[in-house]
């Protein structure tokens, strides 16, 4: 990543992102603007669990009744900065090597 | 603000508050080691098949040989995020409503009573 | 998913209904356009029905009755 | 308008558009087959239904959104693809059903074959929606609907034991054929949880851009209404279970269920019944093709709205005249109405969980409804006959597919 690139905030949603030695960090849920001036910056990225059916216990843990009976389960979340991505390739979104160990 | 949860997939309306489609897609400008800028929000195209489907989308772009050329308004333009996203265009040339124009000219508007 | 689908089907065949269920169920059919006919004769004859409807309703008497004796003939040859 | 009179439209309108081909079919099979004893399957429709129709309406004035709208912009396009094709399916498959509803009302006055009348039946729907007004469709067809109330004035000729009945409201297990019973008891509850029922209650509330003030019109509305046309339902019930049952008849045709209104009325129930099957379903299928259009406008954000001209709203209007002719051609195929409706209600009941739990989710999503959010108990009863009937169904349509 030299100079400026557009992506598109839709296809990002949804990707894996792996740290440098390949293993897996989570899915992208979500990005996080803060207004700044007229602009609005993409300062963190919301990461979720990559598998389908704590996605889906998670999906189910908005209803108290589920959460009540035990059905469900409060999605794992983590945010890291946005800066933090590698996005050299945009299909695959990779967390930078500096940052690989720390995390 | 979270951009997936907030301003994709509301409801877009132009400044007369007529219904011009939802917040398919959101362009971001990426610059190293800083965040990114909201540069535009898209509203129609193949916008929302790469979303459903991404061989699907392909498959249709290379058919027709075009994205279906989404409206790509300026974030600048946008007036509010709110219930609806209100932005600051007319929508009656927008490229977001060519299948609207084409239905009302080609199919509904030849019925008699349109 | 396969081994899934293949679960299904044992379990579905395994409730299936028998050759037996079948033929009650034929049979119970055929008892009960026996009755229907009875109705809607005494109705035409009070005058409540139409004799056009009466009509439709002894065609459907026929085509159901038709239906139900293949059953029958289906079961017995099992 | 003053708000009583709103109320009594409301109940009125709950009444009136209550029974359509599902209800009645389901209700008349239940009755011959197993007498009064799958009362109770109308009963938890009902209470479902109603929570339902009160969630939909408080959403709507609260938030001021649509349910497509709002469960699209909650959950993204590919999650909310999931319950937009298992409501447009279903809603699609009722559509055809309350055509041949109409059709069939028309072969028993005229003689002239079903399949011949279904693609008149469909354009006259359409010319309907073309040319009217959404208050003429919600009103008007429901208003008209209120010949339904012959069936009750046909249960209490017939006299039938109260307090049995009212017993079985009250679940109970069958003594024999349990596979038959089982199926019956979710093809009522899918025809009393239609998904189109609130999903057309909401955009219309909408449309009459009703605020928080409506708050309390919406839940006596939805409570009364409910009930009341419920009770039509059980009038049904008890008619086939007073006429067909001790006879030993099941329906296992459209043509032998005017017998059930015959039998108390004479030749006025013969009359009555006709014009209710009619009347009924052609508002059903008003109101259905009418939601198959709001479904897709409000999802996909086009413009939409029954009172603007068509011109203005042509892709919502491109999604009816599509609909229609293609669900009158159902019918044209000479594929049994009863049948079709049958197991188009039991669909719906295993659909349920996936229309039903979106639904859910933005109604205990405070950003949309503050502190109006659901209590404990609309999400449990909901969720609980949601998911039995889901899981019923499941179990019971395979074994009556293998049995027929």
């Amino acid at each position: 990543m030299t100079a400026k690139a557009s992506v598109r905030l839709e296809r990002l949603l949804g990707r894996r992102v792996i740290d440098a030695h390949g293993r897996e960090v989570g899915t992208i849920d979500d990005l996080v603007a803060e207004p700044a001036g007229d602009e609005y910056l993409v300062t963190h990225v919301v990461l979720t669990s990559s598998n389908r059916l704590s996605r889906l216990l998670g999906f189910l843990h908005q209803v108290p009744t589920f959460r009540a009976l035990g059905l469900s389960r409060r999605p794992r979340i983590r945010r890291i900065p946005w800066t933090w991505l590698d996005l050299s390739d945009p299909e695959h979104p990779r967390l930078l090597p500096t940052v690989t160990d720390r995390s | 603000m979270e951009l997936g949860l907030a301003v994709l997939d509301q409801q877009v309306v132009d400044r007369h508050d007529r219904m011009m489609g939802k917040v398919d897609g959101l362009v971001l400008e990426t610059r190293p080691g800083e965040p990114a800028r909201v540069t535009h929000i898209v509203v129609g195209g193949t916008t929302l098949l790469w979303r459903i489907h991404r061989g699907l989308a392909r498959w249709v772009e290379r058919r027709r040989g075009t994205d279906g050329r989404p409206d790509l308004i300026p974030w600048s333009r946008v007036l509010r995020v709110g219930v609806d996203v209100k932005v600051d265009v007319d929508s009656s040339r927008s490229p977001a409503l060519h299948w609207e124009r084409w239905v009302r000219d080609h199919v509904i508007g030849r019925i008699p009573g349109a | 998913m396969a081994r899934l689908r293949i679960a299904l089907v044992v379990v579905l065949a395994g409730c299936g209904p028998s050759a037996a269920k079948q033929a009650a169920d034929a049979s119970e059919e055929l008892s009960s356009w026996d009755s229907t006919a009875r109705l809607v004769n005494t109705a035409q004859a009070r005058g409540a029905i139409p004799a056009g409807f009466a009509e439709q309703v002894r065609r459907a008497e026929a085509e159901a009755r038709a239906a139900a004796e293949a059953k029958l003939r289906k079961a017995a040859v099992r | 308008m003053s708000k009583l009179l709103e109320i009594a439209l409301g109940i009125v309108t709950g009444i009136g558009g209550f029974l359509e081909a599902g209800s009645l079919a389901t209700a008349a099979q239940a009755g011959a087959t197993f007498g009064f004893q799958l009362a109770w399957a109308i009963g938890l429709g009902i209470i479902c239904i109603a929570f339902l129709i009160e969630m939909a309406g408080r959403f709507a004035a609260v938030s001021r959104h649509t349910l497509p709208d709002a469960m699209r912009e909650r959950f993204g396009i590919r999650f909310f693809l999931v319950p937009l094709v298992a409501v447009g399916l279903v809603s699609f498959l009722v559509l055809a059903s309350e055509i041949g509803g109409v059709c069939l009302a028309l072969q028993f006055a005229s003689g002239i074959g079903f399949q011949w009348w279904a693609l008149p039946v469909a354009a006259l729907v359409w010319l309907f929606l073309w040319k009217g007004t959404f208050g003429m469709v919600e009103k008007g067809a429901s208003l008209l609907g209120l010949v339904t109330l012959a069936f009750v004035v046909g249960a209490f000729r017939l006299d039938p034991p109260v307090g049995q009945v009212a017993a079985r409201l009250l679940p109970s297990l069958p003594q024999q054929d349990s596979a038959k019973y089982w199926f019956m008891a979710v093809s009522i509850i899918g025809a009393s949880v239609s998904p189109y029922l609130f999903y057309f209650y909401s955009a219309g509330a909408v449309e009459d851009g009703w605020d928080v003030s409506y708050l309390g019109i919406n839940r006596l509305v939805a409570g009364l209404g409910m009930t009341f046309g419920g009770v039509v339902a059980i009038a049904v019930l008890v008619c086939a279970a007073m006429v067909l049952h001790p006879l030993g008849i099941q329906v296992s045709r459209y043509e032998q269920i005017p017998l059930i209104l015959v039998t108390p009325l004479g030749r006025t129930g013969f009359v009555l019944f006709i014009a209710s099957l009619a009347i009924a379903c052609f508002g059903a299928a008003l109101e259905i093709a009418l939601q198959l259009s709001y479904l897709a406008a409000q999802g996909f954000g086009w413009r939409w709205g029954e009172n603007l001209r068509p011109r203005e709203a042509a892709r919502f209007t491109l999604v009816y005249t599509v609909c229609l002719p293609l669900a009158g051609l159902v019918i044209v195929t000479g594929i049994d109405p009863l049948k079709l409706t049958v197991f188009s209600m039991a669909l719906t009941a295993l659909s349920l969980p996936v229309t039903v739990v979106p639904l859910l989710v933005l109604m205990n999503d405070p950003t949309y409804l503050g502190e109006r959010t659901n209590g404990w108990l609309s999400n449990a009863a909901v969720l609980a006959v949601g998911f039995v009937a889901c899981v019923v169904a499941l179990v019971a349509i395979p074994l009556q597919l293998m049995g027929s």
